[in-house]
């Protein structure tokens, strides 16, 4: 598959930085410190594509997706959509805006509302926006259970009687009610059963197929990420340290970190066990309180040199439509080709 | 703690104050007396009526020897004077003072205590708080509080010697020497030195010349006054050593039967408690008037409805004293038709009944007469009170209240306030409460002290000139038969022109442990018995009369840690 | 290790069941589970959430929380019958011969006690081993896991680790007094999957330098290809499969293995987006069904599926299999 | 395309058309035995209270003083007073009057408390800096004090009793409510209303307040007798509710020193309120639980 | 440490002022004076007299001044009520008996209630839960404590003798006045402990401790009870002050010479000094009782930062 033609940026995201302020660590003694949460993020997104956000835990995806919709403000940066910046946009056509984008949370069960029925929590949004007559709503709410593959008696229960792939599906039936063109995807199946998160991405291809819709698909399972994304971001600390179209990372990761990433996923076949490589890192990741300086990565990269420890990489173009911030990127790839979907070994057996 | 059960008898040993103890007494370490005293309510700041009045401490008054005493039939007697009299001009009574009654500091009681004393009283810095006492009375008192004559120029002065005491009166004054109970003075020398009385609340420079000096005083829990070994005067005490335990409130009747206190005032309630209880069932219930407290009804006469004269009576003859008392106060009550109790000096019942008995048609007939018939138009009346247990307040008005409701058609409603808040609003001018329920108790012995309750301008703002000039005439008036005439045509007035209902008297009950006995306890002229007013102190004889006996039966008496 | 089991399994599970007794309803959590470990086995049990892994895994352990109870069913560690044991055995038994590692290292340890305080627990419960002695072993267990600086990093508590050494704490806490068996309910969940790397490699050196039984839940494929021997397969209850993990992954005779590992996406998979997926639920486990329970969700189930249950029967050395109708070739199994 | 059809969990009751919040919780009230026991009596105590006329044999005010302290009799079913009152009667019309404060004052109190404890929950900052320390002010304040300032200014009666008492009351809701908001306001389905574009009042009312009100009905029902009891602490300084109208709580002031005299005038109102105190306190813990849908 | 004391200590003098200020005008808005007589009014010049010597005479906002310049001075003037002692005196005097009583009845309420609450909670559901649960905790919470007090007077002290019917000074003069103070806190302790413990009861690491093979008696006392403490101390915790001011009828049945009783009586008497005094120490005892519970939080939950995270 090629690389989608650049197409009019639906969404544009400059430069953004989301600093949390938190009392220090200690347990009487505290100083005022700062969460670098997001340090300085850029990427696009067109319609109907999908661009896919990976990242180990904390790395800062969740606020990245959500000050996309400025569900967090955001400390600096420019968000724009549909050409809009919305730094500028008033209470009103921000109102308007939560229209046309909208997110599905990591936890299913925990974006839904304990107190409220699947008809509340469906017919919410349509309230919210006056989006259909009040008589019409109940029928609007049944076609949206049946989008979702969900059966109509759903309405009158609550969430915790379903399961969390059901869940999940609320959840999406809620954010499509508004009828969306974007839709913030944080981590939908990391918290569901493998045959449960099959059909819930399938679900969401087919949603994308009919109604045009594009990701920003938020995961840590470089698997699924390959299977939806058009373009892939891999982030590490609040910054992203590489970002390609699908293709062109998972055959040639060029980041250590994104090497690492891909050497630690287990495979699920075990006459391909992989010996422990150089490229499977060690240590834990650093505190977002207090990011090393220089390369982020530094402290747990086998590649680290003197210069990675003063100096910041920038995310630096190695190919068409592939970035990667890492001074050593060449070497990277060359001392260690880890992609997965190399030409030689790609496609079924 | 502990109960402790004399064994033996102390009859004929002596006490620390050197009195032989009467047949039947208890051992001298037993001559000890424990007082309650409620302390709600209350402000302690002396130990002397000179320091202050209504702040005074309890066991107050033991440190010296006023001019004249009361005995239980409430006759004046010699007290630190011997004899007194009026001068001719009527202007001034002279007072002729014992010699050798020594005070603790090795001076002598002498006329310049007095006139130290009640000079001390007008300073205007003092602010002492009963100087209306003396005002009116002594010459130039009242000019001196105000600050316009300096306080040692007022009317009191040492006689021919000093043992000579004269007080010059603003005209003549016959009860002067009733007032005179009221002269318990401070040492010269000591108020000279410390600057104010307040030095007899320190055993350390407490200066008596009475049976007693301080030994604790702690105004929050105990007060103990021990025997003046170097005490010279004429009054020895069998019981040498007395306690004053403070309480801030509580049911004190527990405490009398466990044997903490000797005696206890009870309320209405707490006999009916009492008489479920084995050991203060068949206890002897002491009663007198004390200070012939009257409770009863005023109204605002100056406002609607009850400047009108036949609402007021309506009210007055729509109270069933008799069903009240039987059921709420019995017996530690009388009915009240008069403003006076009977036994206080010139008080009439009979002249009274025909003006306030109750007569619920004549109350009715009143008050359709007053242009309510039926109680219709009339406005909604608040009717203020505050609780007080021994009167069993609550539950009077209550009785009043549906009464006067029911029978009369009326409207009045009941309100409880704070005392304090209470005598704020009455004493306002003009007064701030329509309707209220309220005691007067005597200051001295006399009609005209009670009376002048209700003389224009007084506590309330019933003005009747009739009645103020009565009282007028009856106190400058010596003839005994006349001042009675007098006063009773004062007491039939008031209660016809009605300013208040009378409800009753109030009768003081007490218990005293059974080792309580003596001469004081028994009863008096009108047949009361129990310690009379002013109670157990220097202006009473009942002091040299009570001793503890050594028949303490089963009686748990656990002497106070204070005294161990 | 001595053999004292003369070549017995260490653990032998037979024909478990438990169920726990609600007010209006009973779930039938296990359903006929077997089981069975050797010293150095790693027996990976893998299944849908809600297939009764954690429940046979506290059987195990006779810690089934009430109302739940064991209905029937034999258990057999060591040579010892577990069910029969005074609860003061099985005291003894867990945590000294049977470690469990638990799925949310976040949660499992008192948040009110240090690391130390955790380990000192179990070292004096079970070896009796206090004060400096006891100090040395936590420093040295916690050192074998890889914990850095362990000598302060015990003085810690819990909330101050990151997920990952949490885990690894919870691990040394389990090899404490040297079990024989090893329980790991889905020990990396909770974890990324660099840290998971690193936390099941610890497992595969530990279990093959001491010889333990171990027994490893989780229902992610991958992770059974790559650290387990032996796996079985677990739905509603009840034991579909159970094989070696080669002849697992190479012949799966079960539709429902079959349908998991067709779920997995593949990292080398191309992309297709196109997701296969096991239609419907699994079914709720409150009624005891006659049957086959993946029949619902079967497409190869006949009559004979839906009304009789079929028993657990080898199919092959080690591979035995519950379905009346199995999977013969691999054809459809994508890799 | 084949969207996989979820087979509905099976429920635990039959699916009815369009249920609500409400509907379910009721559903789940009624079937906690116990609870639903309590609401009953405590519905059948508020009944007595609002029928009390009806109900009394006699007023409340009624007397005979030459019926002081009988014993129970055909004429007075537990006995009298020693006004002579008839205290069957009064003990009703002690409902009315206690329930109404016991009820009424709580719920001065949540109506104020509860939205400055939202406000400063949800807003935080300097909204919140103020809020707390107006609670610590009025914490210091003597009780006695503020109440016989309005005494003076306003005079006493039930419904001045309940709103000076409703009014001290807030701090309390006040902080449950904060502290209920600050748990809450952060949680993935509050950020998921933000992200629909549901207006803040919506999410402050409609999201988090039923997540929020189970705490706040234990806490209304635990103030219940609190209130009766302090309603009798300010009837013991005589600031209370006015004769002769019947409290329970004065009337076990009154009562109290009766116990040897006559034990009805004494336990009487100790067991209305002791009866009250438990079953509200069964029916709010049962309503607490029927408004959250996951307790079992 | 010092930045957070110091922080709550400044918020606490900004309450403190407000308060004082605030009560300043209450209580002279309030009718009736300190000096008023209930029998006769006084005669203006010597209510005159009396309020200058008080320095009641000046306006309120230099009375106030006045009375923070003695404060600054350590001086809180003399109480209307004992004015032969010191307001400072008449606390140092009458405060240690409410301390006293106060810290026996907190032990013997907070352990009382803790051990009832966890019996019920590990009993749960079974007649014993129910017996402590509901019939002791309504009991506690449905009898004032006057009554209970003069139930164990009747009983204990009337009838059969065995201890005093109040008083101070020895040691059996504590016992009825701890019970009958107990009584409410012990219920109220027990209903929360009950819920907190069973809240706790099947957390994971419970199970875990179980797993490991500790024992029951560890499992309840290091894994149940102490974290179950954690919610106690926030809603306990601010118990506490009122426990130790100590309450006006406890003082008043059992005849305590105690602090409780002026919280009542120095309003009755408009006893203007030692109002403000009482305020101050129920805001000293407040931040005091703030802080600590705030720090025996952290101490007992290691979790817990003071403040959490702002956001
Ligand atoms: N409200 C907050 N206050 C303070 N710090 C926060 C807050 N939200 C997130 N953080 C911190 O910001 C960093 C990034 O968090 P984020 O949730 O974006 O990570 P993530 O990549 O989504 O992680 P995960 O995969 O666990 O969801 C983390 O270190 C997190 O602790
Ligand atoms: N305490 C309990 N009370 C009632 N039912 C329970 C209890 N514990 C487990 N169950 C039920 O037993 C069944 C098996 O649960 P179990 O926890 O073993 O599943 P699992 O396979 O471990 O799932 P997961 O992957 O989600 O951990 C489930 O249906 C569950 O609902
Ligand atoms: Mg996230
Ligand atoms: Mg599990």
């Amino acid at each position: 598959m090629s690389v989608a033609p650049a197409r009019a940026s639906l969404l544009e995201v400059e430069g953004l930085v989301v600093h949390y302020d938190v009392r220090g660590a200690g347990t009487v003694v505290r100083r005022r410190e700062t969460v670098h949460a997001v340090d300085g993020v850029n990427f696009a997104l067109g319609t109907h594509e999908t661009l896919g956000l990976v990242g180990e835990s904390g790395c800062g995806k969740s606020t990245t997706g959500r000050s996309v919709l400025l569900l967090e403000r955001p400390t600096a940066g420019r968000i724009r959509f549909e050409g809009r910046d919305l730094a500028t946009l008033g209470r009103r056509e921000l109102a308007g805006l939560r229209r046309r984008m909208q997110i599905v949370f990591q936890d299913p069960i925990g974006s839904l509302n304990p107190r409220h029925t699947v008809g509340q929590l469906l017919r919410e949004p349509l309230r919210v926006h006056h989006l259909v007559p009040k008589a019409q709503q109940r029928e609007r709410v049944q076609e949206l259970l049946a989008l979702v593959g969900l059966p109509a008696d759903a309405v009158s229960r609550f969430p915790h009687e379903f399961s969390g792939g059901q869940c999940q599906r609320i959840a999406i039936a809620r954010a499509l009610a508004v009828e969306p063109r974007f839709l913030v995807l944080d981590e939908p199946v990391s918290a569901l059963d493998v045959s449960i998160q099959a059909q819930i991405l399938q679900l969401l291809t087919d949603l994308q197929n009919r109604l045009g819709l594009a990701y920003l698909f938020i995961a840590h399972d470089l698997a699924v990420v390959g299977q939806m994304s058009d373009r892939v971001a891999v982030m590490y600390l609040g910054k992203i340290v590489e970002i390609a179209d699908r293709d062109s990372l998972y055959a040639r990761p060029h980041h250590p970190y994104t090497q690492a990433l891909f050497s630690a996923v287990p495979v699920p076949d075990p006459t391909r066990r992989r010996e422990p490589t150089r490229a499977s890192v060690t240590g834990e990741v650093p505190s977002s309180l207090a990011p090393p300086p220089g390369c982020r990565f530094h402290t747990r990269c086998p590649l680290a040199q003197e210069r990675c420890r003063v100096e910041e990489p920038l995310l630096e173009s190695v190919g068409a439509g592939h970035e990667v911030a890492c001074h050593f990127a060449e070497q990277a790839v060359r001392d260690h080709p880890v992609g997965v979907s190399r030409p030689s070994t790609s496609g079924s057996r | 703690g502990g109960e402790s059960q004399p064994t033996q008898s102390g009859a004929g040993t002596k006490n620390a104050l050197g009195v032989k103890l009467p047949a039947g007494a208890a051992p001298a370490g037993d001559q000890y007396y424990v007082q309650p005293f409620d302390s709600t309510g209350a402000s302690y700041k002396a130990l002397d009526f000179y320091e202050s009045v209504y702040s005074r401490a309890p066991l107050a008054d033991q440190f010296t020897i006023p001019l004249v005493r009361l005995n239980r039939d409430y006759s004046i007697v010699p007290g630190a004077a011997t004899s007194w009299e009026q001068s001719a001009d009527l202007t001034s009574w002279t007072f002729h003072l014992r010699k050798g009654i020594m005070w603790s500091d090795g001076k002598e009681l002498t006329a310049a205590d007095y006139v130290e004393t009640l000079r001390y009283s007008a300073e205007p810095k003092h602010a002492w708080d009963f100087t209306w006492f003396w005002s009116g009375v002594i010459k130039d008192y009242k000019e001196a509080v105000a600050g316009e004559v300096p306080a040692n120029s007022i009317g009191v002065k040492q006689g021919s010697d000093k043992y000579t005491l004269v007080i010059e009166t603003e005209g003549p004054i016959a009860y002067v020497p009733s007032a005179c109970l009221y002269t318990t003075p401070l040492s010269a020398a000591a108020l000279d030195k410390y600057g104010s009385g307040s030095y007899n609340i320190n055993p350390e420079t407490c200066v008596t010349c009475g049976p007693y000096t301080l030994t604790k005083f702690d105004p929050t829990a105990t007060i103990v006054l021990g025997p003046n070994k170097k005490y010279t005067g004429p009054f020895k005490p069998a019981i040498d050593t007395l306690v004053g335990k403070i309480y801030a409130g509580g049911d004190m009747l527990p405490r009398f039967q466990t044997g903490q206190i000797d005696q206890i005032g009870v309320t209405p309630l707490n006999l009916k408690v009492a008489a479920k209880n084995p050991r203060t069932k068949d206890l002897h219930l002491y009663k007198n008037p004390n200070d012939f407290q009257i409770w009863y009804t005023f109204f605002d006469t100056t406002k609607a409805p009850f400047n009108n004269v036949k609402v007021r009576q309506a009210l007055a003859h729509c109270v069933d004293r008799d069903a009240i008392i039987k059921s709420l106060l019995e017996p530690l009550a009388t009915p009240a038709y008069g403003y006076l109790t009977p036994g206080y000096p010139f008080a009439v019942e009979e002249p009274l009944k025909p003006h306030t008995n109750y007569d619920p048609q004549k109350a009715k007939a009143l008050l359709a007469e007053a242009g309510f018939p039926d109680g219709r138009g009339f406005p909604e009346v608040t009717f203020n009170w505050w609780a007080n247990a021994v009167s069993n307040t609550s539950s009077v008005v209550q009785a009043l209240t549906e009464n006067w409701n029911k029978t009369l058609g009326v409207n009045i409603r009941l309100q409880e306030i704070d005392k304090t808040t209470f005598y704020d609003r009455m004493n306002k001018k003009p007064t701030q409460l329509t309707m209220g329920f309220v005691p007067y108790g005597m200051d001295y012995f006399d009609a005209s002290n009670m009376l002048s309750v209700y003389k224009s301008g007084g506590r309330h703002n019933w003005d009747n000139a009739e009645y103020d000039e009565l009282l007028a005439k009856g106190a400058a008036e010596s003839d005994t038969t006349k001042r009675q005439d007098i006063y009773t045509q004062a007491q039939v007035l008031l209660t016809q022109d009605a300013p208040a209902v009378f409800i009753f008297h109030l009768l003081y009950g007490y218990y005293y442990a059974p080792y309580i006995k003596g001469a004081a306890l028994g009863k008096n002229a009108d047949g009361y018995d129990g310690i009379q007013w002013p109670g157990f102190n220097s202006t009473s004889d009942s002091l040299q009369q009570l001793h503890v006996a050594d028949n303490v039966d089963s009686w748990p008496r656990q002497k106070p840690t204070d005294l161990q | 290790m001595p053999d004292e089991l003369n070549g017995a399994p260490l653990l032998d599970v037979r024909d478990l069941h438990v169920s726990f007794d609600l007010e209006r309803s009973t779930v039938y959590a296990v359903q006929g589970l077997n089981l069975s470990v050797r010293p150095g086995e790693r027996v990976g049990v893998v299944g849908e959430s809600g297939s009764g892994k954690s429940v046979s895994a506290q059987s195990i352990m006779r810690m089934v929380p009430s109302p739940g109870r064991i209905t029937k069913g034999e258990i057999v560690f060591a040579g010892e019958d577990v069910r029969a044991l005074p609860e003061s055995r099985m005291r003894q038994i867990r945590g000294a011969r049977i470690g469990l590692i638990p799925q949310s290292p976040m949660t499992s340890l008192n948040p009110v006690l240090t690391i130390e305080a955790h380990f000192q627990e179990v070292l004096s419960a079970h070896l009796d081993m206090t004060g400096q002695d006891s100090r040395e072993r936590t420093v040295e267990l916690l050192r074998s896991v890889g914990i850095p600086d362990p000598a302060t990093r015990m003085r810690e508590y819990p909330h101050r680790l990151s997920g990952g050494q949490l885990q690894r704490v919870m691990i040394a806490l389990a090899m404490a007094c040297r079990p024989r068996l090893l329980i790991a309910d889905e020990p990396t969940t909770a974890l990324d999957v660099t840290i998971q790397a690193q936390i099941l490699e610890l497992f595969d050196d530990l279990v093959a330098h001491s010889n333990l039984g171990a027994i490893l839940i989780t229902h992610n494929l991958g992770i059974v290809a790559g650290h387990c021997d032996r796996v079985v397969v677990m739905y509603a209850g009840r034991v579909m499969e159970t094989a070696a993990v080669l002849d697992l992954f190479a012949r799966p005779a079960h539709p429902y293995t079959l349908g998991l590992l067709r779920c997995v996406p593949r990292l080398t998979a191309k992309r297709s987006r196109v997701f296969h997926a096991i239609p419907g639920l699994p079914p709720r486990v409150t009624e005891l069904v006659e049957g086959c329970p993946f029949a619902p969700r079967c497409e190869r189930a006949t009559d004979q599926c839906r009304t009789h249950t079929p028993p657990l029967e080898e199919i092959g050395t080690g591979h035995a299999t519950a379905c009346w109708h199995p999977v013969a070739e691999v054809t459809e199994v994508a890799r | 395309m084949s969207l996989p059809q979820g087979s509905v969990v099976a429920g635990r009751r039959p699916a009815r058309a369009d249920s609500s919040f409400w509907h379910a919780a009721w559903y789940r009230y009624r079937k906690n035995r116990l609870a639903l026991v309590s609401g009953i009596v405590a519905v059948l105590i508020l009944l007595v209270a609002a029928l009390a006329p009806l109900l009394a044999p006699y007023g409340y005010a009624a007397q005979d003083l030459n019926q002081s302290l009988t014993g129970p009799s055909l004429d007075h079913l537990l006995g009298t007073d020693q006004l002579g009152r008839d205290i069957l009667s009064r003990a009703i019309y002690g409902a009315q009057t206690s329930m109404t404060i016991a009820i009424g004052a709580p719920l001065v109190g949540a109506l104020i408390g509860i939205p400055i404890g939202i406000a400063s929950g949800w807003f935080g900052g300097v909204a919140d800096f103020f809020t707390q320390r107006a609670f610590e002010v009025f914490t210091m304040v003597p009780q006695v004090l503020m109440a016989l300032l309005l005494i003076a200014l306003f005079g006493s009666g039930v419904l001045k009793l309940l709103l000076f008492l409703g009014v001290t009351a807030w701090v309390g809701f006040a902080r449950l409510a904060r502290a209920q908001y600050i748990a809450l306001r952060d949680r993935d389905f509050v950020v998921a209303a933000r992200a629909l574009g549901v207006p803040t009042w919506r999410i402050i009312f409609v999201h988090i307040l039923p997540s929020a009100v189970g705490p706040m009905i234990v806490f209304f029902v635990q103030q219940i007798p609190a209130t009766i009891f302090a309603a009798a602490g300010f009837s013991f300084l005589g600031l209370g509710v006015q004769d002769p109208l019947a409290d329970w709580g004065k009337m076990i002031n009154d009562g109290q020193q009766y116990l040897t005299v006559s034990l009805v005038v004494a336990l009487l109102p100790i067991i209305c309120i002791a009866l009250a105190t438990l079953t509200f306190s069964f029916a709010g813990d049962g309503l607490r639980d029927a408004l959250d849908p996951t307790s079992r | 440490m010092i930045a957070y004391l110091a922080r709550r200590f400044l918020t606490l003098l900004l309450v403190m002022l407000v308060t004082t200020m605030l009560i300043f005008a209450l209580m002279h808005a309030v009718p009736g004076g300190p000096f008023d007589q209930t029998q006769q009014p006084l005669p203006a010049p010597a209510m005159a007299n009396i309020m200058r010597k008080y320095g009641l005479d000046e306006p309120i906002w230099r009375q106030y001044l006045n009375w923070l310049w003695a404060l600054l001075h350590g001086d809180l003037g003399i109480p209307f009520e004992q004015p032969t002692m010191t307001v400072a005196g008449l606390i140092a005097k009458a405060w240690p008996i409410t301390l006293i009583v106060g810290a026996c009845t907190i032990v013997l309420s907070y352990v009382g209630g803790l051990v009832m609450g966890c019996v019920a909670a590990l009993k749960h559901n079974t007649w014993i839960d129910w017996v402590l649960t509901s019939a002791v905790s309504t009991i506690g919470v449905a009898l004032p404590n006057y009554v209970v007090g003069f139930l164990l007077i009747s009983i204990f002290s009337v009838k059969l003798g065995w201890l005093p019917a109040g008083g101070w000074g020895r040691p059996q003069d504590l016992i009825l006045p701890v019970i009958a103070f107990s009584l409410y806190p012990m219920a109220l302790m027990a209903r929360f402990t009950r819920a907190s413990t069973l809240e706790v009861t099947y957390a994971d690491y419970v199970r875990m401790g179980r797993a490991r093979g500790l024992s029951e008696r560890r499992i309840t006392v290091r894994y149940v009870l102490r974290t179950a403490l954690i919610p106690l101390i926030t809603i306990m915790g601010p118990n506490i002050p009122n426990i130790l001011t100590g309450s006006i009828f406890i003082e008043a049945t059992f005849a305590l010479p105690g602090l409780g009783s002026y919280f009542t009586t120095a309003s009755l008497h408009r006893d203007y000094p030692l109002i403000l005094a009482l305020v101050l120490i129920v805001a000293v005892l407040w931040g005091t009782c703030y802080i600590l519970s705030d720090i025996a939080y952290t101490i007992v939950d290691p979790r817990v930062r003071l403040e959490g995270l702002s956001r």
